[in-house]
């Protein structure tokens, strides 16, 4: 694989730029795969990159029915923190924005990481309490964050109303080195990476049947004909439940839309992320001047990749009311994408009924900040049958009551 | 009741062809069972004077009547000092049936928009078609004023009688306010 | 140069001048003038710079498409950056300035960009900056940041107002040409309730600029009397400055109404969003026309031939004095015809397909013009303002056959069917390889939540480019779309339309087309976000072959446009590179809005006061005039505590405990959710929703009871009062007073229906009162009225009865650990009688008391507090609340949840009381530190605070927290972190800190 | 944004005066079921990219809850029916037969 560099763009300028390779393969899949992952998506691509370079199994294939990176990955608006409450979420979290830290160089491909600094408001009494808590916890965690004064929140947010006439800024959780990366960029860089150790990206082949033999994975049928395998690993996060019934069993999942939109760009006003609970909203401003605004998710099932607008109408509401400044900006488009709940809210890395089979879904609205762990923590997984990182994360702690929820930090999780 | 007040204080605002007005103290009772009985007719017309209204209507004039509020509710309309006695009465008329009678006559929050341009106010605040056609008199609808959940009914001389909870009075009262100062829309 | 010709301009009133600024710049225009025109009728060509190059930037084209023309609009409190000049009306004293430049638009540092472009190629930015790992944060992103953004950010609070406005029909027409008249008509003689929305101010779309003629007279005509019909028909509703903005499922539609932009002197809201519920949609949407792609086609002076046609026709006003016309169809001869109408020169037609046009051109030729068929044009050139081109054969690579002089040049490349809103809902599309335009497919439209479809396209937004088919495809879309909306219409002649016939457009998507790397990488394909030929190419190389991939890469379509003018050519140059046809490749995703929308109006009305509903107790209004300090609980605001004179909060709260404790205390408790549950069936109903039995509460007395979710986690509390036989009054939690009775009607409703029970909300029905304190009873008794003896009220009982001339129901129940009753009056008595009970009670030193010191003092008795103690994780069995769980009963609610292996673990965190063994107060939050690390390299806890406090009453720090084994570990000391890696000692105590044997409570 | 129509009060309710409640046609396992139909029961979904039973309220309306058949890819509503029912009315069943001939979900087909 040619480096990307200074240098390299230097060169290739000078030829007009014809010199540049491909930078994935577009291979036809091949009969047999020691592993084949179902979804490049981050996560997906993620568990395929770790597979190769933590396991040295690189007879890997990564098979999508879209293009790669299209689903959530693309659409999400790129949150990186690790200030969660419960050890196994922060410590997985914690571990994925370590690995985006040096992201760019191991993948030598500029993933813009940018740890400009998380806020989470806190606008109630109990959101102090609940956030001081989580301090406390992170502290325990090897996470660096602290609660500062709604003061300190003023000087790095100047256009922050501290003063709503319905919810003061009591304070914020202020994670340093949380912030935003850019998102096609994480999962192109892992697909160039994943192709460059020799693994086949597959795109436009969608999976139409997991085929079994006495209750052990043997491959999939796709719609470029049938692949063998001795391991698949399901990563298609909202289709997770198509997947599985293909699979045959079921899973503590519902597949919902989750909204966001931009601004048109402006000049940089906002340099931190700043997520307003109480009022369920939170705003970023991307490096191309937009302000990136999350919204929430539809309470029915839906797979439409559409959201209702009222959600919009409630997230813009309260971001008018949190930045004044924003209500003379435009709204320049919105998007839905599809995310899957678990039913504690928590993610779900875990062995299946069937043998051979290992699923990595339920990260609802927050996947993205999790990738590079999450597919550590698979690939270990898939690759040695246990990880400390998934441990809590298996499919079967909901009989057990062995719950991991981090609502109770009075927080949502973006 | 002599300190008996409203959660308006007896407000009035007049907005172009607009008013906006506190109803005052209005009796209401919250009653649930079987609609088809003949005991809770009985028992409605004892009290109101009135029949069991009709699926989404109200039959309430001179602050006395009924309005359908679901397949098994009726919210009465007494005069606010003869609540109490209502409910008794109820109570014993339909004591031989399962239902439940309760005052909420100070729950609520009771305002009328009335004048040219009320069914505009109201689209800008709640999803149902205003349209003159549509919504006729008599007609009773429980939605959404703004953020709040709140019932209306058109009256006979063109008001829309509003009834909201006790709490949320001021907000859906300025909300109104606010769109009829906003003016008129000429679509409706 | 561009300027205003003397006569010609139908939209503007030329006795009717304007004043505004650009840069500064005092500039004259007339009423009807869009910004654009105005800044063009004085020749202001260059209007902004580019996002990545910071190119030389003028106006391209005369519609919501421009994505060049963007300014700083208005000052202070109506500052609106990024606004298109030309969609933007004219108004007396409007200011604008030119966006993305420094120090000025004519000299511009990050021009150098330019310079630089051929190492900027597309994604570059992927490439580079990747070492050293700490300059992408300290220095390149920094840079990249300053450098992009556009318009400034607003600094000050909106000064305009919002709303919203709901509205229902059957057919909501969107797009007010001439193919929407038609539809709307056709459906509105139907009797159908019908919309019909236009996004600019003006009726008749192109039909009047392009010369149409409808029924042999010229198409206005047809716009006036059409308008005037549909204007006296009862059930249709015309709105201008009104744009479709977007399609949602089941028939939503956004209209964005601008209501004063135009005029910010009028009174009233800025923007109305329309919030639309209609039975079917017909979008006549028009087309929006393409660019060639030829070097220097950035460069200012180079535009549309139809909007060149606008500014000439609709305000008088030339952009060039020398126009050369450049084309791929028969359109662009128009605007060659009505230059020369006007007087002005066009030294040439350059039309790239060999045969050339049709009737247009053969007018052209016998009007002298010279027509060049089968060339393209080599490269513009000039700067910042074009000074000629150069001509070559199209289907070379760019050898200079001649160059022409001239000041701007007019460029067709045929057009796009404007399918936004068709395709916002699912709608699909075919590609139309004659007219090379994808077109709506009418067999695969949006479907509605009947399955129905939904949408029906119409005009040129179908692909129609004759008047005459418009005409009729418009008639034929509102009475399909009445129709399928349940009327009849009577079917009408529809009017005819005629004009010029055309000859084939020949698809050209780079110019010539054998262009190499040097013009390839000038041919502009998305102005605003920089994005030229070889970027596509260079993505397609790169294996970014997915149309969505070259997007992201190349960020071509991304910008304000969303690619109205740069999507197709940049597609079709896709296509090429990959060898694939256009339909393969597919478009990328339409998405609302189809042209930006304010923040302001999706909010609304909904801000400030009206953000979000206060809800108020019937004696809020004594707590404003008392110096309450608030603190929100759900939408409540509660007294936090009531500061007297300079009192600090902390302060005020230690008073008003310890008063409560030594005197009368009272607390608005109005909020706490009051439920009536009545039946045969109550009883058993209330032993399923609570963990202890309910059935067997005497009548008379009250019981403390938990409820817990079904996957047993404890969810509120509260205490239980039995009124009658088949009456109970269940108290909830602020928080829960909904939520709870919603949870009872769900499983009344949807799982033990067949049960006789039916529930009441009367929350909001009482003002509750609780008069706390060793000296209540006095306070009571001096009002006056029932019996409030021990001995006729003991502890957990309740009687009805009056007191001080109200009726009043007393409850002996107390979360103080003192003397307590809660007095529940009609909320409309509230008020009153909480001042009666104020002015009683002053020989007594009464004093209100807030939440803060509700918890304490609760915390002080070693009760828990639901969202304290709980946190939707813990169980009643967690909190040593066993006793308040019926052993008696089969089943309850989250009994069977309890059941599971890890909420019967023995190692479970229990709940105790915490001191600090030096009397300071645990921080909140503050987890238990255990020995060594987990295997995530995390450090083990053994337990947690749930709630801390500084107790006035002890004059020390209180705690509880969950403990693992807790109970069995009293008087061990254990050790707390703080967050600046710190510990505090604290020892393991009973949580009841106050009065164990409750005899205070108990007088 | 979803319109269903109340089968109690009749009235075509948008999205935003109804409240959600996932899946319908739950039974109910308390104590002394096993670990298999009680997670069920709690936690395990249908989840289909297709026809979908589920909860609504009219939280903002009538305040009655009721049933409707769903498709959630294209959100064509099949019908809606009173809670009270324990499997959904032949007439729904025959009009997503219409749409889905071999539709499955549950113990419903």
């Amino acid at each position: 694989m040619r480096r990307y560099s200074v240098f390299a763009i230097a060169r290739e300028a000078l030829r007009y730029h014809t010199g540049w390779e491909r930078a994935w393969r577009a291979p036809e899949p091949k009969k047999k795969y020691d592993a084949i992952i179902v979804g490049a998506g981050g996560h997906g691509l993620a568990t395929a990159y770790y597979l190769g370079k933590n396991f040295g199994i690189t007879n890997v294939a990564i098979i999508e029915k879209g293009w790669l990176g299209g689903g959530n990955t693309g659409r999400n608006t790129t949150i990186i923190r690790s200030n969660y409450l419960q050890d196994p979420s922060a410590a997985i979290y914690e571990k994925a924005r370590s690995l985006y830290e040096t992201m760019s160089q191991d993948l030598n491909y500029n993933v813009m990481f940018s740890p400009r600094g998380l806020i989470m408001l806190a606008q109630t009494e109990h959101e102090v309490r609940g956030y001081q808590r989580t301090a406390h916890a992170n502290a325990l965690q090897g996470v660096a964050t602290e609660f500062i004064s709604p003061q300190q929140v003023k000087e790095l947010v100047p256009i922050i109303n501290l003063e709503g006439p319905r919810y003061p800024v009591l304070g914020g959780l202020l994670q340093k080195r949380g912030g935003t990366a850019r998102h096609d960029a994480v999962a192109w860089g892992y697909a160039r990476a994943c192709s460059d150790m020799g693994m086949d990206v597959i795109q436009k082949c969608e999976v139409t049947g997991v085929r079994t033999e006495g209750g052990k994975v043997v491959g999939v049928s796709t719609t470029k004909g049938d692949i063998d395998c001795d391991k698949l690993g399901i990563v298609v996060a909202g289709h997770t439940s198509v997947l599985a019934e293909m699979a045959g069993f079921r899973l503590p999942i519902e597949s919902v839309a989750l909204q966001a939109l931009v601004s048109e760009p402006i000049k940089p006003c906002m340099d931190v992320v700043v997520m307003a609970n109480t009022v369920h909203g939170y705003m970023s401003q991307s490096d191309k001047g937009e302000m990136v605004i999350g919204g929430g998710t539809d309470a029915f099932n839906n797979y439409t990749q559409r959201g209702s607008f009222h959600h919009i109408e409630e997230t813009v509401r309260a971001l008018n009311e949190t930045f004044p400044i924003i209500s003379r900006l435009k709204m320049l488009r919105q998007w839905g994408g599809i995310v899957d709940m678990t039913g504690d809210r928590s993610p779900i890395i875990s062995k299946t009924p069937v043998d051979g089979i290992f699923v990595n879904c339920g990260w609802g609205t927050g996947g993205f900040k999790a990738i590079p762990g999450s597919g550590w923590a698979m690939a270990e997984l898939m690759a040695k049958g246990h990880s400390p990182l998934a441990e809590e994360f298996h499919m079967y702690r909901f009989r057990e009551g062995k719950f991991i929820d981090e609502s109770v930090a009075a927080g949502v999780a973006h | 009741m002599s300190n008996a007040v409203t959660p308006l204080g007896g407000a009035k605002t007049n907005i172009g062809g607009l008013t906006l007005e506190d109803m005052g103290l209005q009796g209401m009772i919250s009653l649930r069972g079987d609609l088809s009985s003949k005991a809770l007719a009985k028992a409605v017309k004892a009290v109101t004077g009135q029949g069991v209204p009709e699926l989404r209507t109200a039959n309430v004039m001179g602050g006395k009547g009924a309005a359908w509020m679901s397949p098994d509710e009726l919210l009465l309309f007494v005069p606010y000092a003869e609540a109490d006695a209502a409910v008794a009465t109820i109570s014993e008329t339909m004591k031989a049936e399962h239902h439940l009678a309760v005052n909420v006559s100070d729950a609520r929050g009771f305002m009328r928009l009335s004048g040219a341009g009320a069914h505009e106010v109201m689209s800008k605040n709640a999803p149902v078609d205003f349209h003159k056609d549509v919504f006729t008199a008599g007609m009773f609808r429980r939605s959404r004023l703004g953020q709040v959940a709140a019932a209306f009914w058109l009256d006979a001389e063109g008001g829309f009688n509003v009834v909201c909870f006790r709490s949320v009075a001021d907000y859906v009262y300025r909300l109104l306010e606010v769109s009829a100062e906003a003016g008129a829309v000429d679509a409706l | 140069m561009s300027t205003r010709l003397a006569k010609g301009g139908r939209l503007i009133d030329s006795t009717k001048p304007l004043d505004f600024t650009f840069n500064g710049k005092r500039l004259k225009g007339y009423e009807g003038d869009s910004l654009a025109s105005a800044l063009l009728a004085n020749d202001q060509m260059m209007v902004g710079r580019s996002f990545k190059y910071h190119r030389p930037r003028g106006i391209v084209a005369s519609g919501a498409e421009e994505p060049n023309a963007l300014v700083n609009l208005g000052t202070g409190g109506k500052f609106e950056p990024n606004q298109r000049v030309t969609t933007q009306e004219l108004f007396d004293g409007l200011t604008a300035t030119s966006q993305n430049h420094w120090p000025s638009l004519e000299f511009d540092i990050g021009a150098v960009n330019q310079l630089f472009a051929r190492f900027l190629p597309a994604g570059f930015y992927y490439k580079m900056f990747i070492h050293p790992r700490p300059f992408w944060k300290h220095i390149y992103e920094p840079f990249i940041r300053q450098s992009a953004g556009l318009g400034k950010a607003p600094t000050e609070k909106d000064a305009d107002t919002y709303e919203h406005f709901y509205f229902y029909c059957d057919v909501a027409v969107i797009g007010g040409g001439i193919a929407g008249l038609a539809a709307a008509l056709e459906a509105g003689r139907s009797g159908a309730r019908v919309l019909v929305m236009e996004q600019e101010a003006h009726w008749g779309g192109r039909a009047v600029v392009d010369g149409v003629m409808i029924d042999g007279e010229p198409a206005e005509q047809w716009i006036d009397n059409t308008l005037a019909e549909l204007d006296a028909m009862e059930n249709v509703t015309l709105r201008e400055r009104m744009m479709g903005a977007g399609v949602y499922d089941h028939g939503y539609v956004l209209g964005y109404e601008r209501l004063t932009d135009h005029d910010p002197k009028l009174a009233g809201p800025r923007h109305r969003l329309w919030r639309i519920r209609t039975k079917q949609i017909v979008t006549a949407t028009g087309a929006i026309e393409r660019p060639l792609s030829f070097a220097g086609n950035d460069i200012p002076g180079v535009m549309l031939a139809a909007a060149m046609r606008d500014y000439l026709v609709n305000y008088g006003v030339s952009v060039g004095d020398r126009t050369v016309v450049v084309t791929n169809n028969d359109d662009a001869y128009r605007t060659a015809l009505a230059l020369v109408d006007a007087g002005l020169v066009v030294p040439a037609i350059i039309d790239a397909r060999p045969q050339g046009g049709g009737e247009l051109m053969e007018e052209a030729i016998a009007r002298g013009i010279r027509v060049e068929k089968g060339r393209g044009i080599a490269k513009v050139k000039g700067r910042a303002r074009v000074t000629g081109v150069a001509i070559c054969a199209q289907e070379g690579e760019g050898a200079v056959l001649a160059e022409i002089d001239c000041d701007a040049v007019a460029m067709s490349g045929g057009w796009s069917p404007v399918v936004h809103l068709w395709s916002h809902c699912g709608g699909k599309l075919n590609w139309d390889a004659d007219q090379a335009m994808f077109r709506p497919d009418a067999t695969r439209a949006p479907t509605g939540d009947k399955g129905q479809p939904f949408v029906i396209t119409a005009g040129t937004a179908n692909g129609h480019l004759y008047s005459a088919e418009v005409l009729v495809d418009g008639y034929t879309a509102g009475r399909t779309a009445a129709q399928a909306a349940g009327f009849t219409p009577a079917a009408t002649e529809a009017a005819v339309g005629e004009d010029a016939s055309q000859a084939p457009l020949l698809p050209i998507w780079l110019m010539p087309q054998g262009a190499g790397h040097a013009l390839k990488s000038k041919a502009w394909l998305d102005f605003q976000n920089d994005v030229k030929v070889s970027d596509i190419q260079l993505a397609a190389r790169e294996g970014y072959e997915s149309v969505e991939h070259a997007k992201r890469y190349t960020t071509i379509g991304m910008a304000t446009d969303q690619g109205k003018l740069s999507n197709i050519n940049g597609l079709a140059i896709l296509s090429q590179a990959l060898d694939e046809a256009i339909p393969n490749v597919g478009t990328t995703t339409f998405r609302p809005p189809y042209t930006p929308i304010s923040m302001g109006s999706i909010g609304g009305a909904a801000r400030d006061e009206l953000f979000q509903p206060i809800r108020k107790t019937p004696i809020q209004g004594w707590h404003d005039e008392n110096g309450a300090v608030y603190e929100p609980v759900g939408q409540w605001r509660r007294p936090y505590t009531f500061t007297r004179g300079g009192e600090s909060k902390h302060d005020a709260v230690k008073r008003e405990i310890l008063n409560t404790r030594n005197n009368v205390g009272l607390l608005d408790a109005s909020t706490l959710g009051k439920i009536i549950v009545k039946g045969p069936d109550a009883g058993k109903f209330l032993d399923m929703l609570y963990t202890n039995m309910m059935s067997n509460l005497p009548v008379g007395k009250c019981r403390y009871g938990l409820m817990c979710s079904e996957n047993g986690f404890l969810m509120d509390d509260g205490v239980v009062a039995r009124i009658d036989e088949e009456t109970w009054l269940c108290h909830t939690t602020t928080g829960g007073a909904d939520r709870i009775h919603g949870w009872m009607e769900d499983w009344l409703q949807c799982e033990w229906w067949d049960w006789k029970v039916y529930t009441a909300n009367v929350t909001e029905q009482y003002a509750q009162i609780a008069v706390v304190g060793p000296k209540g009873r006095q306070l009571l008794e001096k009002l006056g009225g029932m019996d409030v003896s021990k001995e006729t009220l003991p502890f957990m009982q309740w009687a009805d009865g009056v007191l001080g001339g109200f009726n009043a129901r007393v409850y002996r129940i107390s979360f103080s650990g003192e003397l307590s009753y809660e007095i529940a009056v009609p909320a409309s008595q509230g008020r009153a009688f909480w001042d009666a009970l104020w002015s009683a009670g002053q020989e007594f030193g009464v004093m209100p008391y807030g939440t803060e010191g509700l918890h304490v003092m609760r915390a002080e008795k070693g009760f828990i507090m639901i969202g304290d103690e709980t946190d939707g994780t813990v169980i009643p069995q967690d909190l040593n609340l066993g006793w308040a769980i019926s052993k008696k009963k089969e089943d309850y609610l989250g009994k069977r949840a309890q059941e599971r292996s890890h909420m019967a673990d023995p190692n479970r965190w229990k709940l105790v009381g915490l001191e600090t063994l030096d009397g300071s107060v645990l921080p909140d939050g503050s987890y238990a530190i255990a020995q060594g690390k987990n295997a995530n390299g995390q450090r083990n806890t053994q337990g947690r605070v749930t709630s801390t406090y500084y107790s006035p009453t002890l004059g020390r720090g209180i705690a509880m927290g969950l403990v693992h084994n807790g109970p069995d570990r009293m008087g061990e000391v254990i050790e707390f972190n703080t967050t600046n890696g710190g510990t505090i000692k604290a020892k393991i105590v009973d949580p009841v800190f106050y009065d164990k044997e409750g005899a205070k409570q108990n007088v | 944004m979803l319109t269903l129509q109340c089968p109690y009060c009749g009235v075509d309710a948008e999205e935003t005066e109804l409240q959600g409640g996932g899946e319908a046609h739950l039974k109910r396992f308390g104590p002394g079921s096993n670990d298999d139909d009680f997670e069920g029961y709690l936690f395990l979904r249908e989840n289909q990219k297709g026809i979908h039973f589920e909860r609504w309220r009219h939280a903002y309306g009538c305040g009655k809850w009721f049933l409707a058949a769903r498709h959630t890819n294209t959100l064509e509503v099949f019908g809606t029916y009173p809670a009270q029912s324990t499997e959904p009315p032949q007439h729904i069943k025959d009009a997503i037969s219409a749409k889905l001939p071999g539709w499955k979900w549950g113990n419903f087909s």
